[in-house]
């Protein structure tokens, strides 16, 4: 029997996603039950290594076999669910999912920031933001999107916050590596052209090369 | 006006009107006229003023940074004034663009998002059916009461052609716990035995019947399990895996009236 | 988007298992929703036969895709099902719970005897069994595995019993002609001597023919 088949047999009937850690320990436990059957004894002291990497095969099959639903990881938990071009035949069978309204875009915005620069200061997100963001990030807080995380050590000792993980689940996110564009959101660094201070200012528009030109390199595109 | 209104509502803030001037001119963010700029943004905020709408204490700040700005930049460098806070040869220029270009990322960053939003509406989890509906996982009866009932009948109709006297099967003296300890007897002695090897020696029908019930008494009783190799595969009995203390004759005689009378062949 | 897709989408994502018919109602409420996506509007009237045949086209494709489940159609009910051999890790998820309330030896064999010679009657099933069946038939009219479903012509117009839907679901059966052993089985009994259901309403043993005697003309067809 090959471990990934059980995996896949295991969260097909399950009725909540499962984590590695679960799916080891329903092997174990079927290993481990009086009346045990003996195919299930070898998979007693299977690996979490092994598991994950069984999962990850399995999603690659699902994906693969481009089907109408595939495996997903969302938050760690392990999945089945329908592609979402298929949601228009599944409201007509469960009714649209309940899902809160919809987030307005300052709070996408004040989300987007605190996911990608956690753990984060609100005067922090107003600086990035140009607006105060009180309301909002209350909207978040109530929504359990963003929670406080802990305490900058600056002075006042601000509320630091960062995403829970219900903001995984909510946006289908595996993890926070999975945000679109992680790596260069995380450390934005625009390079300060080291020639503008000082540009000519007798000039009404600067010359754009002293704005645009960071080093050698070519600047950041806007879109 | 009204429609300005709607306008206004739309910016989040001046970092968006800013950005929304900037795209308006269909320039690069790092390629932008700031003095043309500040006097867009200027002209925004007056209109915001004229129509008598509420103007967020932001937009003022900003309308003076880009009229400082915009100040600045008439003056010959020497007598540029260092705005209070500002660190030592800070270009407020160069502040403002840095702002608005990470500005701008996160509110790409916010677009994705919103539609991964979009799209988990439309992603549904698979919540399947409670495990007791499948009919796969059905009790360990790996040989189903019908497979049962079939090779019974085909040792009856064996009988039946053998022994054209059937009526005298009734002196027959079996009962259903006999056979039970029978077959468990056969079962200590080997680890299985096939179907037919249970009824060989049957002499009657009744025997037979008695056999078999017997033998459904103790897969109940989740002493035996029946096994088969392949669809057409002889039927094998076999002990179950795990032996519960066997109180089955006990059950099996106080079902069966005539126990005590009967007696062994 | 392909019919056999969406249909697949909804069986899997299902809470319980759908006929063809449902299927078919599903399509229809998708593209008649109010906010149909525009997509859901060529399936407005898809045929019933369009959607058999897509059903069996999917049922052929996950049985050559042999992974852990297979789409199964019980009692003209399409549902996704694991496949057997994965019971023992099932188990385990499920607490090793099975199914609630085994039947009786007692009780199996009454409900076979009506399964494979319905429409019969008590006293036929009684002449096979040998004892009274009162208590066995009280309890199999109780759990919903057999019903009446007519009278006898015979003296004192006897309730005649068959089995239900949820007899194939308890057992996996598409239809009666998948019994096992179904034909054979049947034949010993279709012919019903005239006189018989009334003969021998005594006997507490049955008579050696009516369990052995297999006819020689084709069964009827139980549906």
């Amino acid at each position: 029997m090959e471990l990934k088949f059980i995996l896949e047999s295991l969260l097909f009937s399950a009725q909540k996603p499962l984590t590695a850690r679960e799916l080891r320990d329903l092997l174990t436990a079927a290993a481990e039950a009086e009346d045990a059957a003996p195919e299930a004894k070898p998979f007693k002291k299977v690996k979490d290594a092994d598991i994950t990497a069984a999962l990850e095969q399995l999603a690659k099959d699902h994906e693969t076999a481009a089907r109408s639903y595939r495996l997903a990881c969302v938050a760690e938990c392990w999945q089945f669910v329908t592609q979402p071009e298929f949601g228009p035949w599944l409201k007509a069978l469960v009714g649209a999912k309940l899902r809160p309204s919809r987030l307005s875009a300052p709070g996408l915005e004040t989300l987007a920031i605190i996911a990608y620069r956690q753990p984060v200061t609100r005067a922090e997100v107003e600086q990035i933001r140009g607006v105060a963001v009180d309301g909002v990030m209350q909207t978040l807080l109530e929504r359990g999107l963003v929670e406080s995380v802990g305490r900058a050590e600056v002075v006042g000792r601000p509320n630091t916050y960062g995403t829970t993980e219900l903001f995984l689940e909510y946006f289908g996110l595996r993890s926070l590596d999975e945000l679109p564009a992680a790596d260069e959101l995380r450390k934005i660094v625009v390079e300060k052209p080291p020639g503008l201070v000082t540009a000519d200012l007798g000039l009404a528009t600067p010359p754009p090369e002293q704005l645009a030109l960071a080093n050698e390199e070519k600047p950041v595109a806007s879109e | 006006m009204a429609e300005y209104k709607v306008k206004f509502e739309v910016f989040e803030g001046p970092l968006d009107l800013l950005l929304y001037l900037i795209r308006k001119e269909e320039v690069d963010i790092y390629e932008v006229n700031l003095t043309k700029l500040a006097s867009q943004f200027i002209e925004y905020i007056e209109m915001m003023r004229v129509f008598d709408l509420e103007i967020a204490g932001e937009f003022l700040v900003m309308a003076s940074t880009l009229m400082y700005i915009k100040s600045r930049e008439l003056l010959p460098v020497d007598q540029q004034i260092v705005v209070e806070g500002e660190e030592e040869g800070e270009d407020p220029r160069w502040e403002l663009i840095r702002q608005l270009v990470e500005y701008k990322k996160f509110k790409d960053a916010a677009a994705r998002l919103q539609t991964l939003e979009a799209t988990q509406e439309n992603v549904f989890p698979r919540i399947p059916i409670k495990p007791e509906i499948e009919p796969d996982t059905r009790p360990k009866l790996e040989v189903s009461i019908f497979d049962l009932l079939g090779a019974v009948n085909n040792i009856l109709k064996r009988i039946a052609a053998t022994r054209d006297d059937g009526r005298n099967i009734f002196d027959d003296k079996w009962t259903v716990s006999e056979k039970i300890e029978q077959i468990i007897g056969v079962l200590k002695a080997r680890e299985n035995v096939k179907f037919s090897e249970l009824f060989a020696d049957a002499t009657s029908r009744s025997e037979v019947v008695c056999t078999f019930l017997a033998l459904l008494e103790l897969i109940r009783l989740k002493q035996l399990v029946c096994r088969q190799n392949d669809a057409f595969d002889e039927i094998e009995i076999g002990r179950a895996p795990v032996v519960v203390a066997p109180p089955v004759s006990e059950t099996a005689v106080a079902a069966t009236p005539e126990a005590e009378s009967a007696r062994h062949s």
